[in-house]
């Protein structure tokens, strides 16, 4: 079974619509799938609802969606890098879901798991809370959320063999094996591709039946924030 | 005389204690961890870390190794990664001894804003809310009064919510004082500032 | 005449389609994997591997690497191993394309009974309920009557159930039969066997 | 901080009493936590409710603290491998909470999660739907399953740090994670400690955080069914 596509469009291709709701990995720009949204900006698909803690920047990582209006929704805890974002949405061409972070996450676990529903104390009392069902166990009141279902999850790895088991690199982990989790199909850009046998089944951290196809590149990975301490003695 | 921004984390990092798992916000919450001496702490950065280590040297940044403020930072000997269901489980679930969070109100009953300003930008809650909601014990560290001079530790907060009843002791530029059934309860003063002056910038009902 | 055990695996392994993941069942299911042919299938152990490979060579034995029947196993390139919270996700979430199980009755509805006789003793559902309830597609393959000559799929099932609605297509020794709008539909009787024979075996309604 | 202990009996001490529920991580004998089944016999400690998924075999595992009538009521999904277990349950000497493996599992992740309670469709239309709530997405039904919050948490891994960190070895991971992270305490028995930064922050299962006392120790790991094919050609 051929998972592993020779560029981003072929990867993607016959998978996009207008409309539809995709899931992507990433924090901030750390472990973003730079190469598939680049793709999806050249496909022109427009309407889209993406799931994703963050927005990008102006002008890199689900930015350039952004800047190319191809996004109608999005569902994010945290947007505050983006001011075209910020001039979209406060212009009412952009609609927003904010989610709490941890609960973004359980959500798009959830739906990759069968979980429709989970109960949790994030957000009683708050905004987040209105409209949703409430249930109490001891004195504690709980809020339902959903699990997210997308049409397709794109995320990005470190290294993953040819039938798609992967690992990531550290702190780029993030919201990638639950975006994956989420997607009717999901479409995984990585740094290098190996061969079965390769990774050490132990250390996979999201096995290849999350993962339908798989294209390798080049990712420029911008650091958002560059934070550095002085050498002593320096 | 009151705390400047160095000694209420100073003072904050007396909360923690050996062993404990915990969680910093940005702003003065960041700088606790220049205080935590020899104790036996491990930073969780909710993107996906325990074991958060100081920033990197020039030149070494890793694009794939940040905190949640987006900087780039080092791994320890103790590190481990996990993905965002992981970690926000671990929150979630108490496994977080304590967090240490700023603040723009915080209320008698505990409740907190600390995410929204109506009318202004709004830039999300990130993972604060579930912090608030899942955590051990919430510390908010934060100037007494605004700008203007008015408290920020109200009677009620009029902003949006990140939590109600959720945070356990407050550190401020004047004092500490803990939310306890009634209203909030003074801990201690800051240096040089009396009980009187720390009621008299206090909104909220003070109990015995 | 009739499918006999390995007639009927081999039956079964016709409903797998390159690049599928699958999970099996102990007894006749466990056969379909000698007849997957050179057909890409990776096989679920939902005790936590995907990429389950043959029974290990005599001294070859890992009390580590088990399957679902607590028999030991080998691993093959393409293995990954996980937790049972996750192994039980990707079968609740869909994500295994397909499971073939054993049953004691099946009904017309697509309700399966593979789990318990009530007064007898109870071993439990392990996973058989999670694997009908998620997976894509669910195949039974069991004998088409009971030792005493009664037939096993039914218009109701007897037994108390492991789900309801799930069952997708029976093979049994007379045949195959998919479940559909208003009952069962033949889509081969086995070799030697008549539509007549396959009938008069089935308490199930056949439509057309 | 210290959590390495030298012994299970030390690991264990001020932990149990008496009606305390305890989930204990395993597969049938593969990654179960002998040497502290075999510590929680020699204590003595009654009406044990244990969530596992299986209950040891006679004189083994679990079976040891069903021989020395500790246990009060087991939370399992399969039981078929051990006769005095049945003998007690028959006899009603024994309660038993039949759950679906899976739902089993999903409990304990919950639990250790913050999540009181979610949403599934395994067990829809069968005994175990009885008494649970139900509700609809789509047309189809899902009933609700509660977490499952432990006293304590005793489980096996491979090898771990002096910090708690730890990873499995192949299937003995199974219920581990899970059940470790359910526990109010978890201790863990190892095959190996080694020093922090032995382990890669990669390839850790599980942090130290859920982690709260160690011991390592020798283990049977006896091997339930063994199976085995013929060498070609001898």
């Amino acid at each position: 079974m051929k998972k592993v596509y020779g560029s981003a469009a072929e990867a993607l291709e016959g998978l996009l619509k207008d409309d539809m709701l995709i899931a992507a990995g990433g924090f901030g720009l750390c472990g973003i799938p730079e190469m598939l949204i680049d793709a999806i900006v050249d496909s022109g698909v427009k309407n889209l609802t993406v799931a994703s803690n963050n927005a990008g920047v102006d002008g890199f990582g689900l930015g350039k969606l952004l800047d190319s209006r191809q996004i109608k929704k999005m569902m994010s805890s945290y947007v505050g890098e983006n001011a075209e974002f910020m001039r979209q949405y406060l212009s009412g061409e952009l609609e927003l879901e904010f989610n709490p972070q941890g609960t973004l996450a359980e959500r798009m676990r959830a739906g990759g798991c069968g979980i429709p529903g989970f109960y949790t104390k994030t957000g009683v009392g708050t905004v987040i809370a209105e409209g949703k069902d409430v249930k109490t166990w001891g004195d504690q009141d709980y809020i339902l959320e959903e699990g997210i279902f997308a049409d397709l999850a794109i995320v990005k790895a470190w290294k993953a063999d040819t039938t798609g088991n992967c690992i990531f690199r550290k702190t780029a982990r993030n919201f990638n094996p639950p975006a994956a989790m989420c997607g009717k199909i999901c479409v995984m850009e990585v740094e290098e591709i190996v061969q079965p046998g390769e990774l050490d089944p132990d250390h996979i951290h999201l096995p290849g039946i999350y993962v339908h196809r798989i294209v390798q590149g080049e990712h420029e990975k911008r650091i958002e924030q560059r934070t550095v301490r002085q050498r002593e003695g320096v | 005389m009151a705390w400047d921004r160095n000694q209420m984390a100073a003072r904050a990092a007396q909360e923690l204690d050996d062993g404990m798992y915990v969680n910093l916000g940005i702003g003065i919450p960041t700088l606790v961890a220049n205080y935590v001496g020899d104790k036996d702490i491990t930073l969780q950065s909710e993107n996906g870390m325990l074991g958060m280590g100081p920033f990197p040297y020039e030149g070494d940044e890793d694009p794939d190794l940040i905190n949640a403020g987006k900087q780039t930072i080092t791994e320890m000997d103790r590190t481990a990664y996990f993905d965002s269901a992981t970690s926000f489980g671990m929150i979630r679930g108490g496994k977080i001894a304590a967090a240490i969070l700023g603040a723009m109100e915080v209320s008698e009953n505990g409740d907190l804003a600390n995410w929204m300003i109506p009318g202004k930008l709004v830039k999300g809650m990130g993972g604060a809310m579930d912090l608030v909601a899942g955590v051990g014990k919430v510390i908010v560290v934060m100037d007494h009064t605004n700008k203007h001079g008015a408290s920020k530790v109200l009677t009620d907060c009029t902003l949006p919510l990140t939590g109600k009843g959720v945070v356990d002791r407050i550190i401020t530029n004047l004092g500490v004082l803990d939310v306890v059934a009634g209203g909030l309860r003074i801990v201690e003063c800051a240096d040089g500032v009396t009980e009187q002056e720390l009621r008299s910038a206090t909104e909220a009902t003070i109990v015995s």
